[in-house]
This record gives C-alpha cells, structure tokens and sequence, in this order.
C-alpha cells in the first residue's frame, strides 16, 4: 500500500491504513493477506455482508473492523 | 434412557448436553481433540479483530463444521450496545443466529450486567438471533428474558474460571421451577461432580471452557465432563433415593444364623 | 487414561471401581440387569440361612461367576465372634478368601463397631482372608487395620442407605494420606455426583448398594453410577482446576472490536 | 470492642447491627418485647390501608419512638411506581426519609424485581429518601445502586422467611468488595448462626423478621440473634485462625514425662 | 432462658456452657483475661514436667481456683497406660478428679486413638476419676463409653487447631440421640459461628483453646465466643423456624393500596 | 353517613362512601374514626399533606387511600 | 421324616427336624431339598466342609445352620 | 547439690542428679527450688502423694518426674 497522490486513508482495527482511491472492501480483505473467508468487516460500525464486499468503496477516514473468530467460552 | 432424552434447543434436537469453550487451549491441536473428547456438539467461540499477519492458524480449522454448531459469544462487551455489534459481526461470520450473549458488568468477577443484558436481548431476539444468555442467578431476571423470547437461559453457578461449582443450587432449582426454556449453567465448574450435580438438580446443559481447558490434563478432563453430564442426567431421570438421616440395611434382616 | 489405571486389590486387577450390592432388587432378573449395567466386577453379597421350601430361585442364578468376584458381607453381625463364624461359611459356600467385614455397633444407624471390627480383623487376616473392613471415618483405626494386614479399608460416606453422600471429605482425605492400601467409600452414596466426589478426593473405589437399588429406575441409576465412578476416576487424574474466588476470563482479552 | 465500631447508616451511628421487623408476631405485647430483646434500634413497618373500625390496636402504640428508628418498607410493591407511591405515603406517615425499598418480581419466592428496584431507588434518591433496596446478591446490581445513591445494599441471605441462611457467602464477599456503603443481609436468616456469619463475613448489619417472630419462643430467639449478631462482629474484629487440612496441637509438644 | 438453663456435669451445676484451654497465649496476663473474657468456668490444663530454674512464672498464677474449676488433660499421650499415669499425677497436683482424657492416634492429625482411649477410660473410671474423653464422632463408641461410666462424650468437631468448624453435623446429631451424658463439642472450632451451630444441634458446651488464643485480637475472640455459645444455646431453646425452598412473607398480604 | 341530595360519592380504601358536599379529608379522617395521627392520606394517587387537610375537599368519584403502619419486615 | 424309635433330634435354622439314627450332613440336605451346590453347613458352631458331608453323621441335639447367599451391601 | 562420698545419683525429669544419700522427696523438692505447692512427684512410675514426701527417701537410680501444670488445651 505505498502512498500516492490518489490514496485513501482508512483505519483497520485501529491501525491507519492507505488504499488506493476506490478500494473496495472485497480489495482490502485481500491486501491484508487474511482468509477471506473466515473475516466479516464492519464500516463505521455496520457490518458489510459479504455479498456486497465488491461494490462497498471506502471513503477517507473510514473505520473499518476486520473480525474472525478465535478460542473462547 | 430411550433416545427421546434429547436435548432441546431452540427447536434442534442434541444428544449432548455439555456445550464447551474454545479458549485457552495450548494450540488448536488440543482443542480439535479436547472437543472431540468432550463429546459436545456446540461450541462456543468469540469474535476478536484478526490479527493482520499471513499465515496465522484459524480456530476454523479445528472445527468440523459439520460435527459442531457455533455459537458465537459476546465476551468483553461492557454494554447492550456492544453486544449488539458483535452479534451483528457474528451472525454474519458464522452465519448462524446462534448467540451467547455475555454482557460484563465487572471485569475482576466478570459477573453479568444483568440490565444491560436483558436490554440486549430484547433487541437481538427481534432481530431473529436464538439468544442464550449469560446471567446471574435471578429468577425474575430469568423469567423476563424468557418472556422477551430467549432460547434458553444460562445462570452462572459461580464466578467465569472460579471452579467453585454450584454455588447456590437453591437459586437454581427456583429458576427451573419458574421459566421454561432449557436451563444451562454457565460458568463456575471445576470439576467432573459439579458438572454431574447440574444436572441433578434439572438443568438441561452445563457450559464450560476452562474446567476443562484449564486441568493439568485437558483431554481427559474433557471425557470426565463428558462422563459426569452423562451419569448427572441419567441420575436426575432415575429419581434418586431421598436423604435420610438415619440408615436402612441394604442385607436382610431376618434369616440371621443364631 | 491408560490401560495401566487399573484398580488393584489385594493384587487382583479390575477395570471397574465400582463395586454394588445385591440386596433390595424387585427381583434377580432386575438384579442380573443392575449389576450388568453397573459394570461392576465385584459384588456383595449376604450370607442367611436357606428357606426351606423346595425351588426357591436362589440368588447365585442371577451372578455370573465368571464375570463377577462374589464379595460376602457380614452384615448383621454384632460381635467380633459372630462376624468371624460367618466369615467362616461364607468362605466355605463362596470358594473365595474375599470378605467385608462388617461388625454393626448400632441397630438404628448401622455404624459400624470399630472396636469389634478390627478384633475380628486380626483373626480373619491370620486364617487367610482378604478382609475389606467397613468403618467410621477414622484415620487411626484405618492405620490399625492397614497394620494387621487388611487388604483395603472402606469408610463409610453416610450412614448405609441414607444417601446423604460424602458427609466429612476432609476425614477421608486424612485417611488416603494415612493409609497405603485402597481406600474405597462404603455406604451412604446416594446420587451419581456423591460417587464423583469419592473417586475425585482420591479414593480408590466405591461400594454402593440403595443408591442404586432403591432408585426409582434402578436399572439407568446403575448406568449413572458406572458413568459417575468412570467421571471422577478421571477428573482425579486429570487434575482440576484449583478454586479460586473470582473470575478469570476464558475468552481473550485483546482484540476487541472498538 | 471500642466505642468506635457504631454501625454508621446515611451518617448516623447505631450500637446494634440488628435491625428487625415488626410482622407475624402474635400481639403487640410480643412485638414490643421482641424487639427490645433484640436490641435493634431500627425497625421495619409495612404500609396497609387502615382497617375502618374504630379501637383497631396500632402499631405505633407498641414502638417507643425515642427508641426506635422506623424504616418503612414497601413489601407487595411489584413495580417502580408502586413502589415510588408506598414510599410517599410512608414518608408523610412516619417522618422520615428511610426507605426499605422492595419490588417483589415473584409471588412464590418474593425474589426481587432487581430493574424496578433500580428504577425505583434512581427515582426516590433524587426525592431526598434514604433507600436501602433489598436485591439479590448481584455485585454489579450493588454498585448501580451505590452509584445512584443509596445508602447502603440489602441483598438477601435466602428467599423471605425461607430460613436457608447464607446461601451463598461468596457474592457476599464480592459485594463487600466492590461497594463502600454498607452491606445489611436482607431475608434468610434462620437462626442464631446464620446471622453471625453474616457479620463475620464483613457485613455491616443483618434485617430479619421471620427467623425471629416465628421461632416457638419469639422472645428467647430476639435475644439469641441479639447475641449472635454481637458475637459474629466481633469474631470479624478479632480475626479468625486460618482453616487448615490438619492439626495444630494446643497443648505443648515438649516437657512430656517419660 | 430461665436459670435452671445451668449445664449439668457431674452433678455440678455452670451457668456456661464454654470450656476453654490455656495453651498457646501470649504470656500469662493474656491467658487471664482471655479466660475472664469468654465467660469460662472450666479450663483445661495440661501437666508437663516443672522447669527447673526458680522464678519461672506458674500457669497457676492466672487462675483463680475459686472461679474456674481445673480440667487438666492427657495431651501428648499415645497409649491408655500414659494416659492413665499422667491422670494419677494430675488428680495429686490439681486435688481434683476431673479429666479430660485423651489419647493421641496420629502425631500430624492429633486424632484420637478410640481404642485405647475407651481401654484407659474403663480404668480410670473405676478409679473414680470424672472422666471426659476427646473421641471421634463415633456414635458407637460415645456410647460405650457413657456405659463405662464417662460423665460426658467430647467428640471432635474438626482436627484440633484447624479451625475447620463443625465438619460432620449427622454424626453430632446421631450422637445427641445416642447417649444421655453431656456431648461437647472439642476442638476445631475457628469462629464464633462454629460454636453457635454446635449449640444449636444441641451439644451441651463446646471446648476450645485455638479458636480464641491463635486469633489476631484473642481477647476480643474470647468474647465472640462467650455470646457465641449464649447465642446457639438460646436459639437452641427458642426452636428455630424449619427450612423452607421458597419464601413466606414477612408483611401482610392484604391490605395493599390499589 | 346518611345518603342526602348534597352528598358527594368517594372512593375509600376500595368502597364506596358517600359524603357531604365539601367534606374535606380532614373531615373524612374524623367521619372513619381512625387515629388522625397515624394515618397518611392520598388522593387520586396523591399524597394529600397533613397540613393541607383542612383544605382539600373531596370531589365526586375521588379515590382516596387511607393508610397506616402495620407490621412487616 | 417320619418318626420312629431309632430317630435323632436335630435343629436346624432353629427348627427341630427328626432324621434316621446315622444320618449324615449329606443326607440331612438331600432330605431338605435345597440345592447343595449353594449351601453351607455349620454344626454346633464349627463349618462342616462340603467335602466331609458324606462322613459326619449327626448326633443327638446338634445345632445346624444351612446357609446360602442372598442378595446384600 | 555437690557431689560426695555419700551422695545417690537419681534421674529428675530425664537429667542426672546427685543428692546426699537419705534425701526424701520433699528435700528434693527443696533442693529444685520449684514452687511445692504447685508441683506433683512420681517416683519410678508411682505418684507420690504430697503427705508422705518428708517420709520417702530417694534410692540410688530412681527416676524421679517432677510436673506441673501449663497452659493446655
């Protein structure tokens, strides 16, 4: 994600993340490398069903949350 | 014990009626095999950020998903609100309605904020989630969240890790008497007994994470729970005898060599 | 748990640490099923003068001899001398050495006479018996009995047939660290998790008889106590999670969503 | 015992940590002598509508004002706003501010309606009264109450009149430790020891009624609760001896004839 | 309470119902008070060989012989022939024929050798000794010896020291039914509850020495334990109200406003 | 309390009572003979102060609650 | 077990039984019909081994006991 | 206690003494400094009683208890 002219700034997790202008979520899942199966994605605190991953663009200053499940009781 | 001893949740029909954590195992290895030994067939797990490195292990590797159901927890939510999101996240995750709903109300006892939780649960259950609750042993609390439409409710018998066992067996009796829906202790069990004395008592599941987890040998504690479940249910349906203060012979009293 | 987790006594190996009573059956074809399903390998049984009227079903019909060690009681016995002149027919109709050894001290509680007990117990050892004493919970005494060569002891739990479960743990416990032969609980059993708790305090086996005789359905009551021994064998080996007052968080702590 | 460990309610000071009820009794006579056996300097009253025949005995004429503190209760209240307009009354009738305040959730076990009491106090703390909510033993539910205001907890021991006693010491200890106002056993206590564990958990004062007014002699017991009460302060004061497994001699070790 | 609610030993009549021992305090000016303190009218002593410097301070200086009587006893004793020989220098030294017989079985638990001390009490009975033996809570044996003529029975309530509290209340009971001598209750006492719930089974006193001189503030212990004892004992006369599941209210259930 | 054409019907306790016109609580106090001192009044849902007694006149279907201490715990 | 002159008096479980002059343990059983496969025999206090039935014949007044297993804890 | 031609060597409390020969039990006692109305003698496995100490003379080798009461419980 190197930065350019035409960069997003979103926040993954907490963490502040460039993407390209017009990333798309379905885009990100893939550049963080993690299985995109096993995520769900909330933005600015509604999920984003999977099915509509590919049409979600992010905005400048989106809160993204990139969720799995791990061992609890 | 005819196979209509099923256990009943939300409609599903189990064999099992020990549903068990997925935390603190020492790797997934343990806790594919610990959840085999235990016999269960729920399994709960929580929903945490991923941690954005490649190549990290996934619980959903150690899971069939065909042997086990999800259910996804709230663990570490402090508010309805909270709880509400990460059920959100959760149903779309695991694509499940299934939800442990866990609202914190102290995060040294980690005992529930029974407000917050019956708040949350109104709201998920209109949302169409099959909502279990973690909650303190209150029966009018227990009867307001089987009203609002839970699926079943989940008092905890002592404290989350505590191994103190069942606590207050009182109040626990009193909560089967008053709702309807499946009863499960949440929490609190140490030991193979306090598993089997729940259901005794009635309760129609134990849930568990470290009793299990947390023993020196987690796999064959995972077979004592699964035992104890099995031989606490079996007692409860073959009526035990009553307590008595005095004794009763078991050998004949007549017929003595004189 | 390996295969190695065998219950010795007196140098015999069983797989089974229960061992059930034969008395109070509605009949030998529900006591053939019980003692079946208990999984027992060991069996009581009492010693009475034989009706005189041709065709009584006797009780021998109903225990396979190759499948279970027959184990003559005392019961009745009020004196060191009528127990040892028992033990002395029981040894000749049972072609075993095998005996409990059970001096009553009192018609109303059956507890047991320790004075007697272990006065018949220095006789019966030297003429070759393997005698399993059934006492009080007393540490001493246990010692005494270890000490005139018994092969096991078997403290009572409860008083025989009250159910009221393991009353004084802590005496138990004081004997396992006392004595180094078995230590199997006697008496007073009266649900599946009393079971559970003997194994998990450490003791070696459990004798019960009314627990499961006098259950609404014997037949599931002896499966539950089978389940229960097996639970709490294992849980003892497994080592419990120690109690602690408050809580500990199965699920992690990092990572929530914000 | 110094003259400072008063039992210090909404900034007043109290010798005695009992307070009691005034229901159930058979006369007044018996009240007016119960309660001062007992000791108490607080008393709870209920709130009735007043029988319309005139030469009805009252209450009132049995409780010595100058001795007494009256706390008015409002039992039967199933709702915040009930409960809010029992406490109204109670206030124009007795002048005072002190406020037991119950909103009952279940007939059968009179457990409380631990949101309406939350309600409630959130709305009578505003209007100026001194509440002291009678709620289950929730440790997250106390500190709410605390932070709304109210001047002390009263969690129950065990449901209303049941005698149970302390059922379960552990949320006790965990209410102590999360609240600074004081901790007063509400409901359960059966008798003497009941009430002396309480204290010697650390709570500040023990309410009870029933456990008095219906033992077989109603006066001798409001001095043994009186006594208990006293006894298990100080036993908290002067700090127990730590539980061991095993003995500690009390006699010396050394200097034995030989 | 009237004032024939004097406890009977012997044929001598006590107002209180606390033995207390002398070992184990600070120095002898606490051992005063301590005794002055908890009411005691009976103390126990045990006989060791005189140290032989002159000037060393005497037990004896803290115990006015008019206001308690001596009970001196046989700790550290392991046989009946040790027992009885310190029994015979303690009826010389202390001109009385008290004694608080106990025979040692165990060095680590300090529990009672049964046998041995049942073989001293028959014994020292016949030599007029007023012999009180430290048993087990062995029914049958609490028997026994009340035919051999002890003027009580003092079954432990937990190893002596380890403040345990009352670890086996069904074998009290069963005594309490069992024999017609005095039962008190010695050692294991930790708190002042513990010895509320002694009384309140309906043992006639209870000894203890631990309890009150191990505790942070043993003067203010000593005093926990005086009300403690009045306090069982009086619930005890007064008849506490029965166990109940559910609730009975306390204020009345009509009359409410509408 | 005779029935009249001036009277006024009030609800007290749950029964029916009917009064003259213009009784006031205080006047109602006295008409049932309880104690004055130890009752507490309520009117329609109301606490009707003591010292307003004297003021308040009942009006036709009024629902009044008259109350005092018992026993409870 | 008709009686006659040459008839011994024995009790057994507590009842008085008449058998010939020289009845032995063994015929004593046969006589009572129970299964000799699942008795014991005492007499006068002392086991009479199975193996000894045949050769001890019974005297005058002695006290039998035959017993057998039945169920108990 | 110096030692002597006529002195008798006798065990109190487990430790050698040495006493002038025809010492009794009250001289003994004496000599101890112990207080004598707070102690009780057993010679050789015998008590011996307070009223007959200024009779009984020690013999060579007998073992002496000299106790008293401590604090027990």
């Amino acid at each position: 994600m190197s930065t350019s002219m035409s960069m997003t700034k979103v926040k993954v997790n907490g963490a502040i993340h460039e993407v390209e202008a017009g990333c798309t979520v379905a885009r990100l899942v893939e550049l963080l490398e993690v299985s995109s199966a096993r995520v769900a994605v909330e933005r600015n605190g509604e999920v984003v069903p999977r099915r509509r991953w590919a049409e979600v663009a992010l905005d400048e200053g989106d809160a993204l949350e990139v969720v799995t499940f791990v061992g609890g009781g | 014990m005819t196979q209509s001893d099923d256990f009943v949740l939300a409609g599903k029909r189990y064999r099992s009626r020990l549903i068990v954590g997925t935390g603190k195992y020492r790797d997934l290895a343990e806790t594919r095999e610990a959840l085999s030994r235990s016999g269960a067939e729920i399994v709960t797990v929580a929903l945490r950020r991923v941690e954005l490195k490649p190549g990290q292990p996934s619980l959903l590797d150690a899971i069939d998903p065909q042997r086990y159901a999800l259910l996804p927890n709230t663990a570490g939510c402090y508010t309805a609100q909270e709880a509400i999101r990460t059920a959100h996240l959760a149903r779309e995750l695991g694509m499940t309605d299934f939800l442990k709903l866990e609202v914190i109300g102290d995060q040294r006892t980690l005992f529930p904020d029974n407000e917050e939780t019956l708040a949350a649960a109104k709201v998920l259950v209109k949302e169409g989630f099959t909502v279990l609750p973690y909650i303190g042993d209150d029966p009018v609390l227990a009867r307001k969240l089987e009203d609002v439409g839970c699926a079943a409710v989940m008092p905890l018998a002592a404290p989350i890790g505590s191994g103190l066992g069942i606590r207050n067996p009182h109040n626990l009796r009193i909560i089967l008497e008053t709702v309807k829906v499946p009863v499960i202790v949440d929490a609190g069990v140490g030991t193979a007994s306090d598993a089997a004395v729940a259901l005794e008592l009635g309760c129609h599941a134990v849930l568990m994470n470290t009793g299990i987890a947390g023993a020196r040998d987690p796999l064959l504690m995972a077979e004592a729970m699964r035992d104890a479940v099995i031989a606490g249910r079996k007692a409860f349906l073959a009526g035990r005898i009553p307590k008595k203060l005095h004794a009763s012979a078991s050998s004949p009293e007549s017929g003595m060599i004189e």
